[in-house]
Formats: structure tokens, sequence, C-alpha cells
């Protein structure tokens, strides 16, 4: 009898790439069937169009150079249905197509296949079909949610992502179940909803210390801004905003690997789009924040590589340098924890 | 040595863009069109084959020590005349090209071939591979224009002749804008690394 | 002197000699090429101004106050026709655009209800987006309209913006609008 | 002197008119010294001190002689005998005063004279007819410009040894492919920021 | 819980000469001699070493090598078993000196699980060790054999005692583990020089140090959180004591003896029943009808265990000592050996065969790594081989957990890749070894 | 007239002004900073192949270029020129350069691949020196090339690959020996070989006949059947293993004729 030999762990978790993107892609279910029922045919002609697109493409370009196929992990049909998402419903057919080729064969594959892109595969197509074809691209509206009704079903969607908020909960779902970490997302929605909150208070300390204004209660007292929800607030909580936070930012080639660098990944995005919020609108801000952030992605990464046990932090390496100053005898009783 | 083969290498092997990876700014910058490509190559050719012929011949004259600032001076000075002349008798192409021409002098290109080729070589030769590296360059400069042009508006128009047409119109915006020039001569780049992979391997 | 000292001097020469033929040969073709280029200026204007009001047989410039240095700006032009009479004004106006300034040309009638046209003598903007406010289709949206329709469409005028190069468009109608508001009230 | 606001030159300079992703200045550098973190840090750090430099130089040169002489068709040719004059002197000057940092920026200042980023800058400050403070802040904010988009590269480029790429699009193809995305992330973030 | 023996005698047993580091064993029987369960047939050639010992009562078929569970093949001493359970003499030594003991535990074949012989870690040579520490955070084996939670843990303190003599220490600990209720329970309370001791737990920088100062002991026992791997006495004596440890040096550098329950116990043994190390506990996971703790001799095969349970399906992976850190078997005859904790069986379907797909970055194992490694770039590195820069990631400082294998999606075998590296590593500086070798010892003790 | 002229000396004057002060300069500085560098170095980084490979044992090719005119490197030591790049070298220095200048490319000594039985199945990392660290490699064979392809990655140039026959293959067009590969391989199956030499025993076990037989279809089981039958005496079996000496050998093929287990091959 041949037994296996391997090296340990002899056990594994069973999560898998292919079960990482059948998740989102189920997450993404719920949102896809709304804007088909809320845009009707050409939502779905658009969904289609991308995801068909997607695939054959990936097929097409691993049969030519003699790759693996790798259709079964779902990977390229999930870029071609968040690229169909981003898309407004009066788009031309031809555009998901265009966009889910650029995607798959520039976006993915010129930059080395699953794990080793750089860039988002769904943004760069979008940013790319954005730039090229303007026109068609532009959102319908730029949505702000406004009553209740509105986390249901966006009547002002722009592009079919930001049909419904409720539709994109599924996401939570996934970070709740670890199939996205958690860092980037939260860190991202704290920054966007605090973002114009952070300026209202900044803008008002300065005009208290210009006023001249003394009393450390006044001063107190801004910090209910914090509570002031207002209106570019809202812009926070849209569909593609939403979509970016828990779909995009979260695509781990793309974020950090490190603990830290996530924090900080997911807080330049967050500061990246509400920039482009401020003077722009927050739906491409979304797209092109994010896609910005990506490109500084390696670098927090390198930048923060984490200490390993017993390494000396910065502080400590001070401490010892001092310490190699005083007679061995007196450093043995001051290290020695016990 | 024998002048055709000098000529040729200056578009195959030693190609300024492919083979050398010199002078990739304005090969990046002008090429929105055709029209830019050629007339930023016609400078370039100009400047490098007196450049090239002008180094060759006093590269017994120079001294070490203050080569490269010799150098740079023959370039400058002939830059200069291109950009004058340009000025004044190409003011379209002039307009187009803007900046870039002040720039040929730092083309690495130039300086390059200086250094590498007509400091060593007599001016025959150093005006055989001026003339080879031109025509690589240009023939680059408008394949990439070519493209971009195409893509971006769909239509290929050098001093008024509509040379391609394309029945509908892509109009991909992106193209002529700067991340289409790193696109296409990244594109253009792997085809001829993967060319080059699949030749060596079969034995060449 | 030494040999060392002399090699010094030799290769100081030879820098400076370089140097020399190098201003001269620039100077030689400098002196030709910018009265050529004096001449290419006044062509292009007048070509362009022709262009603008063929009607015109001549421009006369109208001239500012004389500045700091002396000199006096051309504020714009007088289009003149064989009888002598003003039948509009042409001008440049400097304005900026989407990417950097750019320079209009534009001609309105004497009576001011009517613009002549639009010309771009020069602009910066992006090639492919405002670059397009150099081509024929636009330029032809300014021949001939009322003065009143001299706005963006968006606005309640007639001209249709290009796409994706709003704020060229706008800067364009702009620079127009102020223009000759501007001479109309020198005129006035 | 155009009347410009010196934060408007300032973004102008480091992220609307970025030299190496929308202006194609600097590029042989940007794919030549981009291979490793530290040599492009080193090359941004010089190239910000000669553009400050040459930016300051170049002014006098051209504003207190050239002028005055009405020679301004020297321009260029001054400009650049300057600029590699101010390098070589740079250098020497480090080299004998600031050894440590003369071997980490060292063999990075030759190559600084034939890049047309220096260059560029001097250029578009007559161009743009800034004045002497106008020009400085240009050269400072285009100088790190280029350091911010160097060290993107840089990073994206170590990060890239990690993973798996085609091996004919590995190399320049690649470095072109990364420069594609960043030059479409700035060319259309950038944008909206009204200055 | 009480251990089962396993009743059965094997067929055959193989004794491997090297059953721990260092020099293997000289064979002093050969072919054809009689041999008594306990008497000594493989004798130590230097300190680094230690005595082998038979387990049954037989005739030596013959001296060759044999497969080993730690994948090759070692000098063994095959016997054939007889029906006999005759003993050498056991002699007990309860008043032995400090210096005897150490023979007595080399002689008796005492090694710790992780392969050091005991004697070797409470007597490193060139070194004072101040502190004994008795690891039972990763037994899987606690309280077999005892009647009652209150004598395992009155004679653990007793094992402590002699660990300490041995090592001329003057501090000990016990270490359980936070969530074992039932260890806490044993050890809550007991006495110690008259004093009654609580079981200690350590959080955050309150370590070892302040429990000393704290409970006015000299011995003390304190709960940790589990870590489990195969390199953990590091990061465990860190995590413990406070004392870094630096790379390339081991605890006794730091003056900690770092011993497990099953050589605690077995030097109890020693002195208190004369009995050598011939037999260990091992448990069986994966099969049904098997006692959890089961007793057997050492130089058992495999088959011969397994063959004792049952096993319902096409057996596809053997796997010697857990699923973390275990060695995988490519035959069923390899024998039981002093390391030998436990044996694992996984059937065919079990067996994972997934491909191995490049990096998505998903940080998983980032996450997980108890030494804040980032095992993602330390395995592309490796497999890359480029491994200075593992290096200079620390990659030493990895515990061998497994944990970031465990949670890869893209079914990475990063641990294999770690590990391949440090090997790789570990060469190099074996290599230059001759000429810096002074420089490296001294490295270890200067310091912290 | 005279207007021009006088624009002409004034530029002149402002430029030669301008090259007397830079050159000045530079010669003032280049004296008082001198430094020392061996044209020498150069000159050898110019004939080098200047892939920085490695292969010689150096940091890339230009610190190969400065030892070998410190005479820390033999002129021969670049493997990857061969000995042209040597005799280039040697020029520049002066210096004569023996040794042959035949092409060598690896070869590998071993033919069992999936004529070779595997022990178990393997999972884990395709690298041979990873499975030898598990339980000393899956053949069956303790001798035998693993075909997990160590060669294969250590391989700078993309040159060699596993073939159908689970057994690595030299592609000569990307080779240039430069050693990397034989010296990456655990079980020492590839050695260089050159072109000239034809004949060549496809084994390296030293197991006696029955226990190849047992793993191997393949493999040289030492029945002495070619060392019998060489007309020339250039094959000698040696612990169970036939070994050709190469200098003796005039590639007449008898001995491939004769072996039971064609583990000699005729290229
Ligand atoms: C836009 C573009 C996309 C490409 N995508 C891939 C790809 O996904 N995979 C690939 O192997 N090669 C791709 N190539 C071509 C690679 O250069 C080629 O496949 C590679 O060099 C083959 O090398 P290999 O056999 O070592 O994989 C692409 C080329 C271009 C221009
Ligand atoms: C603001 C915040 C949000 C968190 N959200 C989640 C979450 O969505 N899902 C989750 O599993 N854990 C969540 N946690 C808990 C973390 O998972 C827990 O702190 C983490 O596993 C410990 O990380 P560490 O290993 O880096 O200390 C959250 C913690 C904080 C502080
Ligand atoms: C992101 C974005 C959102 C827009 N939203 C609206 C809108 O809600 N309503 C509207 O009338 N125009 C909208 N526009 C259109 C422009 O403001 C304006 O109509 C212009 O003509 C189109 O500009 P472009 O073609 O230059 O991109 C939007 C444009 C952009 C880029
Ligand atoms: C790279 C880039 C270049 C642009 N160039 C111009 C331009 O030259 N003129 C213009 O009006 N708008 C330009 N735009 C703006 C854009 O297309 C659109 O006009 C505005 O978003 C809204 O009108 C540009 C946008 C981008 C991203
Ligand atoms: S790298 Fe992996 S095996 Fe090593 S300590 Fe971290 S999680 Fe455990
Ligand atoms: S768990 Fe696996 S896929 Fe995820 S980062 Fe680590 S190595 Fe990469
Ligand atoms: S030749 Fe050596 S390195 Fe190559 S596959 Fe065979 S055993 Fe592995
Ligand atoms: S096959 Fe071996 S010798 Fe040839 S290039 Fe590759 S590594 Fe070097
Ligand atoms: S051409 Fe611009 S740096 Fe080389």
């Amino acid at each position: 009898m041949t037994y296996t030999i391997s090296a340990p762990p002899h056990k594994k978790e069973k999560i898998t790439f292919s079960s990482i993107n059948r998740s989102k892609l189920l997450a993404l279910l719920p949102v896809s069937i709304i804007s088909v029922y809320f845009f009707g045919v050409p939502a779905l002609g658009i969904i289609l169009a991308a995801v068909l697109t997607a695939v054959v493409t990936e097929y097409g370009i691993q049969l030519i150079f003699k790759q693996e196929v790798t259709l079964k992990d779902g990977h390229a049909a999930m870029i071609g249905l968040m690229l169909a998402l981003l898309t407004p419903p009066t788009a031309p057919m031809w555009l998901p197509v265009v966009g889910a080729f650029f995607a798959i064969a520039i976006g993915k594959h010129a930059f080395g296949g699953i794990g080793s892109y750089i860039f988002n595969p769904v943004l760069v197509a979008w940013v790319f079909i954005r730039s090229a074809w303007s026109v068609h691209m532009t959102p319908a509206s730029i949505p702000h949610t406004g009553q209740f009704s509105d986390l249901l079903l966006e009547n002002g969607a722009g592009l079919l992502a930001g049909v419904s908020l409720i539709a994109l909960l599924p996401g939570v779902y996934l970070i709740y179940k670890r199939y996205i970490e958690w860092r980037v997302p939260i860190t991202f929605f704290l920054t966007v909803f605090f973002f114009n909150q952070v300026i209202a208070f900044v803008t008002e300390i300065i005009h208290l210390v210009q006023e001249g204004v003394l009393n450390p209660l006044i001063y107190l007292s801004t910090m209910f801004i914090f509570l002031e929800l207002n209106e570019e607030l809202s812009y926070a909580m849209i569909g593609v905003v939403l979509f970016g936070i828990l779909f995009l930012a979260t695509d781990s080639p793309t974020s950090p690997v490190t603990k830290k660098g996530r924090m900080i990944y997911g807080v330049s995005c967050g500061l990246l789009v509400s920039v482009y919020g401020y003077f722009g609108n927050y739906v491409d801000g979304t797209l092109y924040g994010i896609f910005l952030a990506n490109g500084i992605t390696s670098f927090i990464e390198a930048r923060t590589m984490p200490a390993t046990f017993g390494q000396e932090s910065i502080l400590e390496r001070t401490y010892d340098r001092m310490m190699k100053r005083i007679p061995s005898a007196l450093k043995f009783e001051v290290i020695s924890d016990d | 040595m024998d002048p055709l083969s000098e000529y040729i290498r200056g578009i195959t092997r030693d190609n300024p863009i492919f083979g050398l990876v010199l002078g990739l700014c304005p090969t990046l910058a002008v090429t929105t069109s055709v029209e830019n490509a050629i007339g930023m190559s016609a400078g370039t050719a100009f400047v490098l084959v007196f450049a090239n012929i002008f180094v060759s011949a006093l590269r017994k004259q120079i001294p070490s020590a203050v080569r490269l600032p010799i150098f740079i001076i023959i370039i400058a000075t002939f830059v200069s005349i291109v950009d004058m002349i340009m000025e004044a008798y190409f003011p379209p192409m002039y307009a187009a090209l803007g900046v870039f021409i002040p720039l040929i002098v730092v083309n690495c290109i130039i300086i390059g071939r200086a250094e590498a080729y007509a400091n060593k070589n007599n001016v025959f030769y150093s005006f055989i591979d001026a003339l080879g590296i031109s025509t690589g360059f240009l023939l680059v400069l408008m394949l990439i224009g070519g493209i971009r042009e195409l893509l971006g508006t769909g239509q290929i128009v050098t001093f008024g002749y509509t040379l391609v047409s394309l029945p509908l119109n892509p109009d991909v915006t992106t193209m002529i804008l700067p991340p289409g020039a790193f696109l296409t001569i990244g594109t253009l780049m792997a085809i001829v690394n993967y060319q080059r992979a699949k030749k060596r391997a079969k034995g060449g | 002197m030494t040999e060392s000292n002399k090699e010094p001097l030799v290769i100081i020469g030879k820098l400076v000699l370089i140097s020399v033929l190098a201003a001269l040969l620039l100077g030689i073709t400098y002196i030709p090429t910018s009265a050529q280029l004096e001449q290419n200026i006044i062509a292009a204007q007048k070509e362009i101004l022709g262009g603008l009001m063929p009607a015109a047989q001549n421009f006369e410039p109208v001239m500012g106050a004389e500045n700091a240095e002396g000199q006096r700006e051309i504020l714009y032009y007088r289009g003149v026709d064989d009888s002598g009479n003003i039948i509009g004004y042409a001008f440049f106006k400097e304005h900026g655009g989407a990417q950097g300034p750019l320079v209009v040309a534009g001609a309105v009638d004497a009576s001011f209800s009517n613009v002549l046209g639009m010309d771009v003598l020069s602009h910066e903007e992006t090639p492919g987006l405002g670059s397009k406010i150099t081509t024929a289709d636009f330029r032809g949206q300014f021949k001939d309209i009322p003065l009143s329709q001299l706005a963006l469409s968006s606005s309640g005028g007639s001209i249709d913006a290009l796409t994706g190069a709003t704020i060229s468009s706008q800067a364009v109608v702009d620079a127009m609008n102020e223009k000759i508001g501007e001479i109309e009230d020198a005129e006035a | 002197m155009v009347e410009k606001a010196l934060f408007a030159i300032f973004m102008e300079g480091v992220f609307i008119k970025n030299f190496l992703l929308i202006q194609f200045l600097g590029l042989c550098s940007f794919v030549g010294v981009t291979k490793d973190f530290k040599s492009a840090a080193g090359m941004s750090g010089a190239v910000i001190f000669v553009m400050a430099m040459a930016a300051t130089a170049s002014y006098i040169v051209y504003n207190y002689i050239l002028v005055p002489a009405g020679m301004e068709f020297l321009d260029l040719i001054s400009f650049i005998v300057v600029i590699a004059a101010l390098v070589q002197l740079v250098e020497f000057v480090v080299r004998k005063n600031v050894p440590a940092l003369y071997r980490s920026l060292g063999i990075y200042l030759p190559l600084i004279t034939t890049n047309c980023a220096v260059l560029g800058v001097v250029l578009l400050n007559v161009l743009s007819e800034y004045g002497f403070v106008q020009s400085v802040v240009f050269g400072i904010s285009a100088g790190i410009g280029y350091t911010i988009v160097m060290l993107m590269m840089a990073s994206i480029r170590e990060r890239s040894t990690f993973v798996n790429i085609p091996s004919s699009i590995r190399g320049l193809p690649q470095a072109f492919f990364i420069s594609t995305m960043l030059s479409m992330a700035f060319v259309n973030y950038f944008w909206v920021i009204p200055i | 819980m009480e251990s089962k023996r396993l009743k059965k005698i094997p067929e055959k047993v193989t004794i491997p000469l090297k059953q721990h580091d260092g020099t293997i064993c000289e064979a002093i029987v050969k072919k054809g001699d009689p041999v008594l369960i306990g008497q000594k047939i493989g004798r130590s050639t230097s300190y680094y070493s230690s005595d082998i010992h038979s387990s049954v009562c037989g005739e030596v078929l013959s001296v060759e090598e044999a497969p080993h569970p730690n994948g090759n093949k070692v000098m063994s001493v095959i016997i054939q078993p007889m029906d006999s359970m005759e003993t050498v003499e056991f002699v007990p030594k309860k008043d032995a000196s400090s210096e005897e003991l150490v023979t007595l535990m080399q002689e008796a074949g005492i090694v710790e699980h992780y392969g050091a012989p005991t004697h070797t870690v409470l007597r490193p040579e060139g070194k004072q060790i101040d502190l004994v520490l008795i690891n039972s955070t990763a037994s899987e084996w606690i309280g077999g054999k005892y009647k009652t939670p209150k004598e395992y843990a009155s004679k653990m303190i007793a094992a402590l005692k002699l660990l300490m003599k041995v090592a001329g220490a003057s501090k000990g600990a016990i270490i359980v583990r936070k969530d074992d209720k039932e260890s806490i329970e044993a050890f809550e309370g007991v006495e110690v020089n008259g004093k009654a001791l609580e079981v200690a737990p350590l959080v955050g920088k309150r370590r070892l140090g302040h429990y000393f100062a704290d409970q006015g002991s000299n011995i003390i026992v304190a709960s940790q959180e589990r870590i489990y791997g195969k390199k953990i006495l590091n990061f465990f004596t860190y995590n413990v004591t406070g004392r870094k440890v630096k790379i390339g040096c081991d605890p006794t550098d730091v003056g900690v003896a770092v011993c497990g329950v099953k050589s605690a116990k077995a030097l109890y043994d020693a002195v208190h029943e004369g009995r050598p190390f011939y037999e260990t506990v091992i448990t069986v996971h994966g099969t049904k009808g098997c006692p959890e703790y089961m007793l057997v001799r050492i130089g058992t095969p495999f088959k011969d265990i397994i063959e004792a349970c049952t096993f319902e399906e096409d057996v596809g992976k053997i796997v010697a000592n857990g699923v973390i850190t275990g060695v995988a078997q490519y035959t069923d005859e390899v024998p039981v050996t002093k390391s030998t904790t436990s044996i694992i069986l996984l059937s065919k379907e079990e067996v994972l065969r997934d491909q191995s797909l490049a990096c998505i970055h998903c940080a998983r194992c980032v996450d997980v790594c108890p030494v804040s490694l980032v095992p993602s770039r330390l395995s592309v590195l490796a497999d890359q081989g480029r491994f200075d820069e593992c290096r200079q990631m620390n990659i030493q400082n990895c515990i061998e957990c497994g944990r970031c294998a465990v949670v890869c999606p893209s079914k990475i075998h990063i641990l294999q890749l770690i590990r391949y590296a440090k090997d790789a590593i570990a060469k190099a500086y074996a290599d230059a070894a001759p000429k810096e070798s002074s420089n490296l010892k001294l490295g270890c003790s200067g310091g912290e | 007239m005279t207007e021009i002229s006088s624009f002409l000396v004034q530029s002149m004057a402002i430029l030669g002004g301008l090259g007397l002060a830079v050159g000045i300069m530079l010669i003032v500085a280049s004296r008082k900073f001198k430094v020392e560098t061996n044209p020498l170095v150069e000159e050898i980084i110019e004939v080098l192949p200047g892939g920085n490979c490695g292969a010689c044992g150096f940091a890339g090719c230009a610190d190969f270029a400065e030892r070998v005119v410190n005479d820390d490197a033999p002129i021969n030591g670049c493997p990857v020129g061969g000995f042209d790049v040597a005799k280039e070298i040697g020029g520049i220095l002066g210096q004569e350069v023996t040794g042959e200048g035949e092409a060598r490319y690896p070869f590998v000594r071993c033919n069992g691949g999936l004529n070779c039985v595997n022990r178990f199945e393997y999972d884990g990392i395709e690298d041979c020196k990873a499975v030898m660290m598990l339980s000393d490699g899956e053949k069956g064979c303790n001798y035998g090339c693993m075909g997990r392809g160590t060669c294969v990655r250590a391989c700078p140039f993309d040159a060699i690959s596993i073939g159908e026959d689970g057994l690595p293959h030299v592609n000569k067009n990307l080779c240039t020996s430069c050693g990397l590969c034989i010296a990456a391989c655990p079980n020492d199956i590839l050695v260089f070989a050159k072109e000239s030499e034809k004949v060549h025993v496809r084994c390296v076990s030293h197991d006696k006949g029955k226990a190849v037989k047992e793993v191997c279809t393949v493999g040289c089981i030492g029945c002495k059947l070619c060392e019998k039958n060489c007309p020339e005496g250039a094959i000698k079996v040696t612990d169970f293993l036939a070994v050709i000496d190469q200098d003796k050998c005039t590639g007449c093929g008898i001995c491939v004729e004769v072996c039971p287990q064609n583990t000699i091959e005729m290229r």
C-alpha cells in the first residue's frame, strides 16, 4: 500500500480560493437581481455581456498561452459581474464587453494573473472605459440617500450597484464569516463617515480661535459636530461607496498583507474617496480613489512589516544602546525579568 | 563592418526603443499622432546625425576630462538650431512638439550614441549609425503614434492627408492621454519580448 | 610652464573654442529665423483675422495706454471694408483653459449683434479632448450667430460643448464674451 | 512674471502635471532606477536637490545675463551647461564634505545630468514666466512629484518580484503596464482638485 | 484518565539506536544475543547522547538500518520477542547526588520529546541554568497513569524538584494550559515546602518573575495559552519568562531549561523505581476502539498498534506526532520511539491533495501567525531561493506551528517552504561555522 | 552689418565666458578630487555577457571584472562567456588562455523517471531538495533523479524543463553552460558532458542488480556485459555501476547493443 507523504500540517481548513470567489458571487446576487428588476432588460444584458466576455477572455488567454484553464474558480465571472455592476444602465452593450475584456487581458493577465495583479482588474477596466468613453460611462445621477425607502430601492441610482443598499449587506456577512478581512472595510467606512465632520470640526475650531473665544466649554461643544449628520454624510451611505468598501477595497491582492498596513490602507482609501467626493462626486470618487490607493498598497506594505517576537522596537533599541554604556554588572540586574 | 548591416542594426538589434531602451520621454510624449512622431524623429535625426559626425570628427581632439560637457555643447547647439528653424519655418509642428524639441538635448539616445559609438568610430560609420538609429526611432515612433492616433480618433491624418480611416470610430480617448502611451509601448514590448524568446528557444 | 600645468589650459581652451563656435553657429541661425518668426506671427494673425472677417480689407489696430516701459499694446482691431466703413471688430484674447492658457481669436460685427467667428491661436488643452476646440466643427458653431446665443447650450446658448471637454468649451465662450464686452465698452 | 498662487504651482508640480506620469519627463530613470526601493529613494533625493538648484541657477543666468543682453536664444545651451556644471560641482562638494551622503547619492548624480526632468523644470519655468520664488517652488514640487511616483513605482516593482509574471512581460513591459495604471489614476484623480 | 497497555506483544520490535538529537549509540548486542526488558542495548559514546534499552524480552535478530519515524533509515536493533516479561533488576536511587543523577538520566535514556537528551538541557556544557520549566501546555497526555489528580500534581512537583537539583537551578515552574481545567484543578492549592500554591495566569507583561516574587516561592505553577509548534522553545521561553533568546540560540543560553511532562515523569520513575525509559504513552487518532492513551513498548511497529484499533476506511496517510508537527510515514513498519507522542491515521478521502495556487495576499496567514511573521512573504522568498531575505525577515523565529498553512486558501505549503529555507540557511551557516563558531557561541550568551 | 557682427561677438562672448567658467571649474574640481579607476575593469565589463547571473560566484559581472583584474578570479571564471570571453579577457590583460574551447552542456545521468517506481505519493512543494527532506525522496531508487525540477528552477536562462518522461531536458539553444543546475541538484544527477562524447551510461545507482530491478526497468544492474564486450576496454563496472572512460571510447556503440537494460545511450 502506498501512503501519501507530505510536510505538516496534515489537516487544513476547507476554505479555498474558489470558495471565496463563490461566496462573493453569491453575495452580489441580490444586488444584481434587484438591479435587473429595477432597470429591466438593459441591466440583464449588461451583466450577461460582462460576465460572458470575462469568462471567454479568460478561457482564450489561458488556451493561447497554454496555461491551465481556471474558469472554475469563478474569478473571471466575479470580475465580470463587478464590472457590470459598476456600469450605468444606459451604457451601450459593447461597453461592458470591452471593459470585461480589458479587465481580464490587461488588468489580470498582463500583471501575472491570480494574486499577482497590483491594481484591481475591475477598477483597471472601469477607469479605462470611464476615461475612454466618458459620455457613456457618466452615471445617470449622483444619488444620496434620503428617506428610508432609498435603502431598499435607490431611485436615483447612477450605476447598477447603487440600486439598493440593503442588497449589499451580504458583504457584511462575508466579513463576519471572514471571507473578507475586517480591517480594511471598517477603517475605510469610518474615514468616509467622519471625513466631513472632521472638516467641519476643524473649520469650527479655526473659526473660534480666530474669533478669540476663550471659553473651553464652547470648544468642547464643538465635539457635537461629530453627531451632526450633515447632508454630505449620506454620500458615505450610497450604494457605490458601500460597494467599494465591501467588495473593491477588500480585494486581497490589491491590499497590504500586514495588519497595520491594512488599517493605513483603509484610511487612505477613505481619505482619497472623500477628497474626491468633496470636490467632485462620490461615485467617481470611490472608484478613482480606491484605484489610486491600490498604487500605494505596495509602499504601505513594505513600510509596515511587523516586528516578530523578541525583536526590538525602535524604543527598545535606543534603550539598549544606552544600556551598553552602563557597566555590564549593573546591566544584568536591570534586564533580567525574574 | 559593412555599412548596410550597420544601418540595419540600428533598426533591429540596436533599436533605440526596443533594443537600447533610450529616449523614452519623447517616444511617449509626442506619439499622440503620426504627424508628431515624424516631426520629432526628424528633429532627433537631424541632431543625431550632426552630433555623431561632429563628435566622431573631433573625437581625437576632445580631452576626456571634459568629454561630456563638450558633447553636450555640440548637441545643444544643433538642438537650438532645430528649435529655431522649426519654430520659424514649421510653426504648426512646432506648436505640437512644444517643449520636447529643446529636450532632444538630454535625449539619452544622442548622448548615448555619442559616447558609445561616435566616440569610437570614424565619421562615415558614425554617420551610418546615426541614420540607422534615426530610422529605427522613426519607425517605432510612427508605430506607436499610429496605434494611438487610430484608436484614439479613428483615423490617421498626416500633414493634411487622411492615411487610414476606420469605418467605426473607436474613439478611445485614453489612448491619446498619457496612459495610452504607456499601455501601447508596454504591449509592444511584451510582444517583442515574446517573439524574441520564441526565436531563441527555437535556436537562433 | 611645466607640462602638467599646460594641459589644463589646452583643455579649457578647447572648451572655450567649442563654446564660441557654438555661439557663432547659433547666432548665424538666429538672425534669419527671428526675422522669419516675426513675419510668421504677423502672417498668422492676418490670416486668422482675414478668415474671421473676410469682408474686411484692412485691420486697424486699436492701441491701449502706454505701459511702464513706454510700449503700447494692441487691444483689438477694427475691421474696415473697401469704403472705409467699420464693419466689425476682431480681437485676440488670452483666457485660462482646462490645462493652461489659451489664446482665442474672435470677431463681432459693428453693431455688436452678431458673432462673426472664432478661432484658436494657441492652446495647451489635452490632445483629443480639449484640443478639439480647434476643429472646424466646433469653430463652425461660432459662425454668424447672434451675440445673445454666445453661450453653451446647457446655459441656454447655441454652442454645444465638446464631449469630455466642458471646461475648454466654456473657456472659449467666456473669452469671447469678456472681450466683446470690453470692446463694446471701449467703443461706446 | 505671472500671478499664480504658490500652492497652485505646488499642486501642479506634484500631482496635476506630474513630471513622470503626465508630462513624460525623466522616464529613463523611472524605468531604470526603480528596480529597488533604496536606489529610487536615493535618486529621488538627488533629483529634488538638483531641481531646486537648477531652478535657482538658471533663473539667475537667464534673467541677469541672457535677458539683459537680448540673448534669449542661448537659453537652452546655457541651461544645459549650467546644469552639467552644477551637478558636477554638487558631486565634488558632497564627496569632499559629506562622504556619507555621497556614498548614498553619489552614483546617481551623474545620471541626473542627462535627466530631462531637470532641464524640463528649467525650460517650463522660462515658458511659464515664473518669478524667482515661483521657479524654485516649481522646481521643488516637480521633484516631490517625481519622488512620490518613483517611490510608488519602486515599491510596486519590489513587490512584483514576489509574484508570478509571464516571462516576456517581466521587466520593462511590466514597468510600463504599472505606469499605465499609475498614470490613469493620476490623470483621472487629480483632475478634480481645483487650484 | 488512565492509559491502557497494548497487550499484544509484537512479532518483531525495531529499536533505533538513535532516538534523540546528538550522536548515535553504539550497539552492545549482536545477532543472536538474548535480551531482557530494560536491558541496555545501545551505549552513548558522547555526552550529547542517551542510552537505549530493550523493551522486550527476546533474541536479537540483527542490527541493521531500518526505517525511522523521522523519515530516513537509522541503524536499529531488531529483536524477536518472546512471551516473557522478564526484566533486568531495577535499582531505585532515591538519594543520588546531583552528579549521579546526570549519569542516571543518561543511562536511563531520558530524552525530551523534541529530541534533546534531558541531561544536556539541564546541564548544558559551559552554561548555567537558573530556572527549570516543565511545559505541560503542549502535552496531549496529562494525568495518565495516576490515580488521582492530586497524586499527579504532587509527583510532578517532586519531579520538578529533581530536575532543579540536576540543573542546580534555584527556581522552577510548571506551566499548564489555560483551558485545561483538569490540570489547573489538580495543581490548585498543591503544597510546596508547606505552602499552598495558586495557579498563576500569565497575562501581558506579567510573567514568571512577577509571580515568583508574588507567591514568595521558588516553585510555582502558571497557566498560559496553548502554544504548539515544532520549534516553540525560544518563543515559549520568551512568553513565560520574558527572556529573549537570540536567533540561532536556545533557552539554555539564557539560563532556562525547558522539559516536558514525559521526561519529568521518566526521571521520577528512574529515581523512584529504577526503571529506564523503554515504554511510552501514545495516543492514536482517527481510529475507533483504541484507548485514548496507550502504553506501548518502544520499538513496537506502528502496524501492530493500528491493528489493535479499528480503522474502517483505507489508510491514506500515517502521521507520527500530531497533525501540525508530525511526520508522514511511507511505511507502517516504523517503530514507536521515545519521541513518539501520537499516531494519526487519515483515510484516503481525508488526505489533502490540493493544488497550490499563487498567493492571493489574503493575509489570513499573517493574522494567525503567533510570532508576527509574514508567512506569505517568507514562502515566496523561500520558493525563489532568496534565503538571505528570509533571514532578514526573521524566518528562524518561526515556531513551525503550521497555522499559516492550515488557513491558506491557496493551499500553499507555507510551512514546508519555511522549513526548506531554514534548512538551507542552517546549511549555509554550517559551512561557515569552522571560521566563526566561537563568535557564534559568544553571540548567544552575550546581551540578554 | 556691424550690428550683426557685434551681435555675434556678444553671443560668442557670453557663451565663451560660460565655457571658460565651466572649464576652469571642472578642471580645478577634477584635479582636486581625482579618483583612481582602473580602465581595465571597464574594458572587461564590456566583453562580459552582462547577464549578472552570478554563476561565476561573484556579485554580478562588474564584480567579476574587478576580481579578475585583481587576480582574485580566474580569467576563464565566467562559465557563460566560456572560452571566447576568456580569450578576450586574456587579450585585455595580456595573458595566455589555455583550456578547451568545446561546448559542454549538462547531461542527465539518470534514465529512471517514469521507469522508476515510487515508494509513496508526494504532496508538497515541487522541489527535489524538499522531497529529500521528507523521507529521502519518493523514488524507489535512492540515487536517481527525482524529477521535481530543482535544476529547472535553478536555471536563470529557462534552459531546462521536465519532459513527459519525468526527467529534465536541456535546451542547448538556451543553455549557457553556467552550471547552476549542476550545483543545485541534490542527487548529483547532472554533469557537464562535451558534445563529442557520444556514449553515456544513464544511471548512477550503486545498488545491487536485484535491488535495481525491483524499482527501475532501465537502471544499471552491474552485469558487466558491456565491460566484456567493449573492444577498447573503455568501460569498467565498479560498485555495480558501469563507468565509461571517455578518452578511450570511440563511439562504436557495441555496449549500447549488448546492455540488457538499455541503460547505455548513444547520442
Ligand atoms: C496584453 C498582453 C497580455 C498577456 N497576457 C498573458 C498572460 O495572461 N499569460 C501569459 O502567459 N502570457 C501573456 N502574455 C504574453 C506573454 O508575454 C507570454 O505569455 C509569455 O511570455 C510566455 O512565457 P511563459 O511561457 O514563460 O509563460 C500577454 C501579452 C500581452 C501583450
Ligand atoms: C472596530 C473593530 C471591529 C471588528 N470587527 C470585526 C469583524 O467584523 N469581524 C470579526 O471577525 N472580528 C472583528 N473584530 C474583532 C477582531 O477580529 C479581533 O480583534 C481580532 O481577531 C484580533 O486581531 P489581532 O490578532 O490582530 O489582535 C473587530 C474588532 C474591532 C476593534
Ligand atoms: C460624474 C458626473 C456626474 C454628472 N451628473 C450629472 C447630473 O446629475 N445631472 C446632469 O444634468 N448632468 C450631470 N453630469 C453631466 C455634466 O455635469 C455636464 O452635463 C457635462 O456636459 C458633461 O460633461 P462631459 O461631457 O464633459 O463629461 C455629470 C457629469 C459627471 C462627470
Ligand atoms: C485626463 C483628463 C484630461 C482632461 N482634459 C480636459 C480638457 O482638455 N478640457 C476640458 O474641458 N476638460 C477636460 N477634462 C475634463 C473632463 O473630461 C470633463 O470635461 C469634466 O469631467 C467635466 O466636464 C479632462 C479630464 C481628464 C481626466
Ligand atoms: S510562519 Fe506559520 S508556521 Fe511559522 S510561526 Fe507563523 S504561522 Fe506558525
Ligand atoms: S494565507 Fe495563503 S493566500 Fe493568504 S496571504 Fe497567506 S500565503 Fe497568501
Ligand atoms: S536532475 Fe536533480 S535537480 Fe533536476 S529534477 Fe532530477 S533530481 Fe531534481
Ligand atoms: S541548463 Fe544548467 S548550465 Fe545550462 S544555463 Fe541552465 S543552469 Fe546553466
Ligand atoms: S529621454 Fe527623458 S530621461 Fe531619457
